[in-house]
Parts: C-alpha cells; structure tokens; sequence
C-alpha cells in the first residue's frame, strides 16, 4: 500500500506534538486514540496534532478529535490542528470541524497559539 | 470509451486492514472514470465509509464474513454498490445528530452516515437483514474545465 | 489468524491500464499473509505477468471482457487463480526459448511464461476454449527469519 | 495508484539518457518503446536508461530492452542500463539479463563505460 500510518509524539517545552503520517482510518484511528490517551492520562492537555504528513483522514480518525476536546478543553488546554493537506483539510470543512477545532497552518502557529493562552492549572 | 460501462469488483474478508486496498480499487476506478482529484478523494472517503460501517457494525468485526464491493460507471456516472449478509439495520432509525452534540457527548461514532450524504450525489440503503443489505451510492461525473 | 483461510476475487475490465490495480490487490494479500518483501515482488509480478497475457492473447485487447483474480492464503501458502472465458491456448504447445535466442531473433515477448514459472513453486492451466480458461498458482510460504 | 508511470529523454554529449520513473508494465512499455525508437530512427545509438526511479518492471519493460540491443549494437552503439533497484534488478538476473546488458551502478559510470568505447561510425 502507498503509505502505511506511522505516529510520533514528542514535547516543545509544556506542549505535546503528536505528528500523524500516512491515512487514518478505522484501522489506524486506534493508535491513534492511545496516542491522545496517553497525554490525556499524563495530564498533559496542551496538544499539537501535525498533520503536515496525513494524507487521509476518514470518520474514525475524526472521530478521536471529537471525543477528546472536551476533556482537554475542561482542563484548561487544547488540541490544536497544523499542517492540513488541501485533502484532509477538504473533510475537517465538510463536518463543520474548522468551527470547533483551533486549525493552524504550520506548526510554529500552533506553538504560538498556546503561548498566547498560558497553562492555567486545571 | 464513450457510453460504455466498465464493471469492477472487490471482495474481501471484513477486515479493517482490507480499506486500504478498497480505497485504492475506488481511487483507481474514479480516475478512469474522470473525476477530478477532489471528487476522487470523495469518493475514496464514503466507500471507505461504508465498508467501515459493514465491516464494524453489520459484521461485528467478524473476519471470517465478506465484504462486496461493486463500481461501474459510464459517462455520466459512478456507481457503488456495497454488498454484506450481516446484521442489517434501519437507517431511517439512526438519528443525525449535529457535530456540537456529538462533541459535547464525547462521541467518538456517528459521523459516517452524515459524510457519505455529503459527498455523495445518491445514496440509498436496500436492507434484507439475514440475506442481503445493499448500499447504492451514486457520484455524477462533472465534465472537467480542461 | 492460524489456518484461517482468507479470500479475495477481484474482477476488471480486460485492459492493460487495470495492471496496476491487480498489483496493489496482490501486494495487499502478499503483506497480509505474511511474505517478506522479494517474495512479495515475486508473487506480484507472476501474477501482472498472467494478467497482462489474459489481456493480450486470451482477449486479444478487447475491453469489454473481464478478467478475474481470486486469492485466497492462509498459514501455509498463497494461492491464485486467475480466469478469463477467451480463446484459450495449449500451454505446452508453448516453446520455451532462451532469452539470447529471442534477443538474437529481436523478439520483445516469451518471457511471461518463463518468468511466473521462476516465481512461483506451482503454475498449471485449466483450459476449456469458449468456457473458461483457468491458471492456478501457489506461492509457499516461507516462515520470516525475524 | 502510488507512482505512474514517466519517462524523460536528455542528451549528455553524443549519449541519450532515457530516464525512467514508475512502473513499467505492459500499459506503459509502449511508451518506452517509442523513446528508444526515437532515439534510434535519429541516428542515436549509445543510449543510457537510468532506472534510478524505476520502482517496477514486467515482462512487457524487459521486452523493449530485448528487442532493440542488437540492432544498437550492430549500429555501433548500446544499450546500458544503470541505477537498477533492488526489485527490478531481481527480475532482470532471473531472466540472465545481467549477462546480455551492460549494467552500471550510477548513471556516471554508464557515461564512463562509454568513453571508454568511443563512437564509430555504423
Ligand atoms: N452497514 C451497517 N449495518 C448495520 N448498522 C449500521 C450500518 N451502517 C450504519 N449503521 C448504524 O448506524 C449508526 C451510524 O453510523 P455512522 O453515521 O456511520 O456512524 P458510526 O459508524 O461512527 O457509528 C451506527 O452506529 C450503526 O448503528
Ligand atoms: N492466457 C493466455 N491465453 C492465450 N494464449 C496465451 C496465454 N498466455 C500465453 N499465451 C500464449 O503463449 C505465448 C507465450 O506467452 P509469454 O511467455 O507470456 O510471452 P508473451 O506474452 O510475451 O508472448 C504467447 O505469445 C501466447 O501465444
């Protein structure tokens, strides 16, 4: 298959970046979800999702999206979306996702986002 | 080419490991037929889509059953049939709910059906639970400005 | 997994554009049964190579025929058969030519057959002209090193 | 589909280099056939094919190959083949085209190989 999924996380300062690459699908969308979980239960709610690498994003990947933003959002942080392709970007719009999710264009606008929004203890 | 139909099929176990392979059945038959880049990538997602939903909810994530995938088109138009035997369900019954409510439920479902809608130009459901659910989905083909 | 079998059938319209289509549907089952990436190459190629002969010789480039490729593995081997209703041909009838004999005779065909039987541990032909002309192909597999 | 099919003719002094990229299978050999029957039917017989980018190759690929190596050389010229992959190298030592063509590594020793057998005229 053209490109396989891979995820990485890693942290910028107080920020957790977790970069997503290849399709996500309902395969995929589980490691995903772990991937969210895992900050979630570290208590780290400022999230970067990168998405400069995605190249296909189906229901089940936006469905991990919308079931953890209200959590992160009750606990003073955020997940914010960079790097989405034309693609991707078609079906975050068709859902009506750009009017509840925070999308930037690159990933140093996300960074700059949350620092304009300090950490406030939950 | 003209008016000619071309036929193709798919099947596979019902597996969320197989959509990758459909998506590229689709792709590759929405390219022959002429749809431009983002009318393909629509395409891809509701089949993609509906094989899920087959795959998660008439199966049950049984790998044993089979997933039917059927795609003709002509000049005019692209269409997709998605054939199971499982479960079966009335889709009239399942509720739309908008994408504020289902944020503030914390769901992380219910958006498959809305989407296909949406990227669809028909999309009907003939349920035969037990014997044969079929799923017709249907994709005009706007002719292309070059 | 275990010894479950897994099956898949394609079915294309008889053109050479849909090689590519088959590649991806057997490269999908090579990687789900568990081949290493050369056998993967191997199957892959025995396959577009049995493809490509369907679409040339048993339907001599004639579109509105299908062609059908069916898959099924399991623990221990891939299996293929692929099916046309052409004209259909006696394999042996076939001569094996060394390459430097086509090379010095400027041939640019006779390799198809030579190189599915180097690919693959079984190759036969069913062949019943008018009907069906069916030709069956195993890949063993071989447990990964890792 | 993942890579389609592309091929590039340039020249390098008196050699032509056919550059392909994709896959060659039975749909896309008749184009390579055109470009080295171009270079032929021109007069140029001392012809590169880079397969740096070749990522597939069938019967129907090696066939064109096959079919113009020896009225190349009878010309004068030749056929060298140079940045093979692994996949496609597979398939051309299964069928001994190892032994009949004239394989180079990198593109630069293919140019070498030629120098090292100057032009005569056919
Ligand atoms: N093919 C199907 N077979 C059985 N039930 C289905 C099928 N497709 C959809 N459903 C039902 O409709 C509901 C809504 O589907 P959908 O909008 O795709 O969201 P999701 O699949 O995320 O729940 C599903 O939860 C399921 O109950
Ligand atoms: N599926 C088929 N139906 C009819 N004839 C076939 C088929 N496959 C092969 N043949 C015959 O066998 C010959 C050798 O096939 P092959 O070794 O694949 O080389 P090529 O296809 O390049 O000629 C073909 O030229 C054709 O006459």
């Amino acid at each position: 298959m053209p490109n396989p999924f891979a995820i990485e996380t890693s942290s910028e300062g107080d920020l957790s970046v977790i970069q997503l690459e290849g399709y996500l699908d309902a395969h995929t969308a589980p490691q995903f979800e772990q991937a969210i979980q895992a900050e979630v239960e570290a208590g780290r709610h400022r999230i970067i999702v990168d998405c400069e690498k995605l190249t296909y994003i189906s229901s089940a990947g936006l469905g991990v999206f919308m079931s953890f933003i209200e959590e992160v959002r009750e606990q003073g942080g955020d997940i914010k979306v960079c790097g989405l392709t034309p693609k991707v970007r078609q079906v975050f719009d068709i859902l009506g996702f750009a009017e509840i999710f925070d999308i930037c264009d690159a990933r140093r606008g996300a960074v700059q986002r949350f620092s304009e929004s300090p950490l406030r203890e939950g | 080419m003209g008016t000619l139909e071309r036929k193709f099929t798919l099947h596979v176990p019902s597996s969320t490991e197989n959509l990758a392979l459909i998506r590229e059945f689709v792709t590759t038959i929405g390219k022959q037929a002429g749809l431009d880049d983002p009318e393909i990538g629509k395409l891809e997602l509701a089949v993609d889509e509906a094989c899920a939903n087959v795959i998660e909810h008439a199966y049950g994530h049984d790998t044993s059953q089979e997933v039917i995938v059927r795609a003709t088109f002509d000049a005019d138009e692209v269409r997709i049939d998605v054939e199971d035997t499982g479960r079966g369900f009335d889709p009239k019954k399942v509720p739309s709910s908008e994408v504020e409510k289902l944020v503030a439920e914390r769901k992380s479902g219910g958006l498959g059906m809305r989407l296909m809608r949406t990227l669809m130009d028909e999309v009907h459901y003939e349920i035969e639970p037990g014997k044969k659910n079929e799923l017709h989905m249907v994709k005009r083909i706007r002719k292309k400005a070059d």
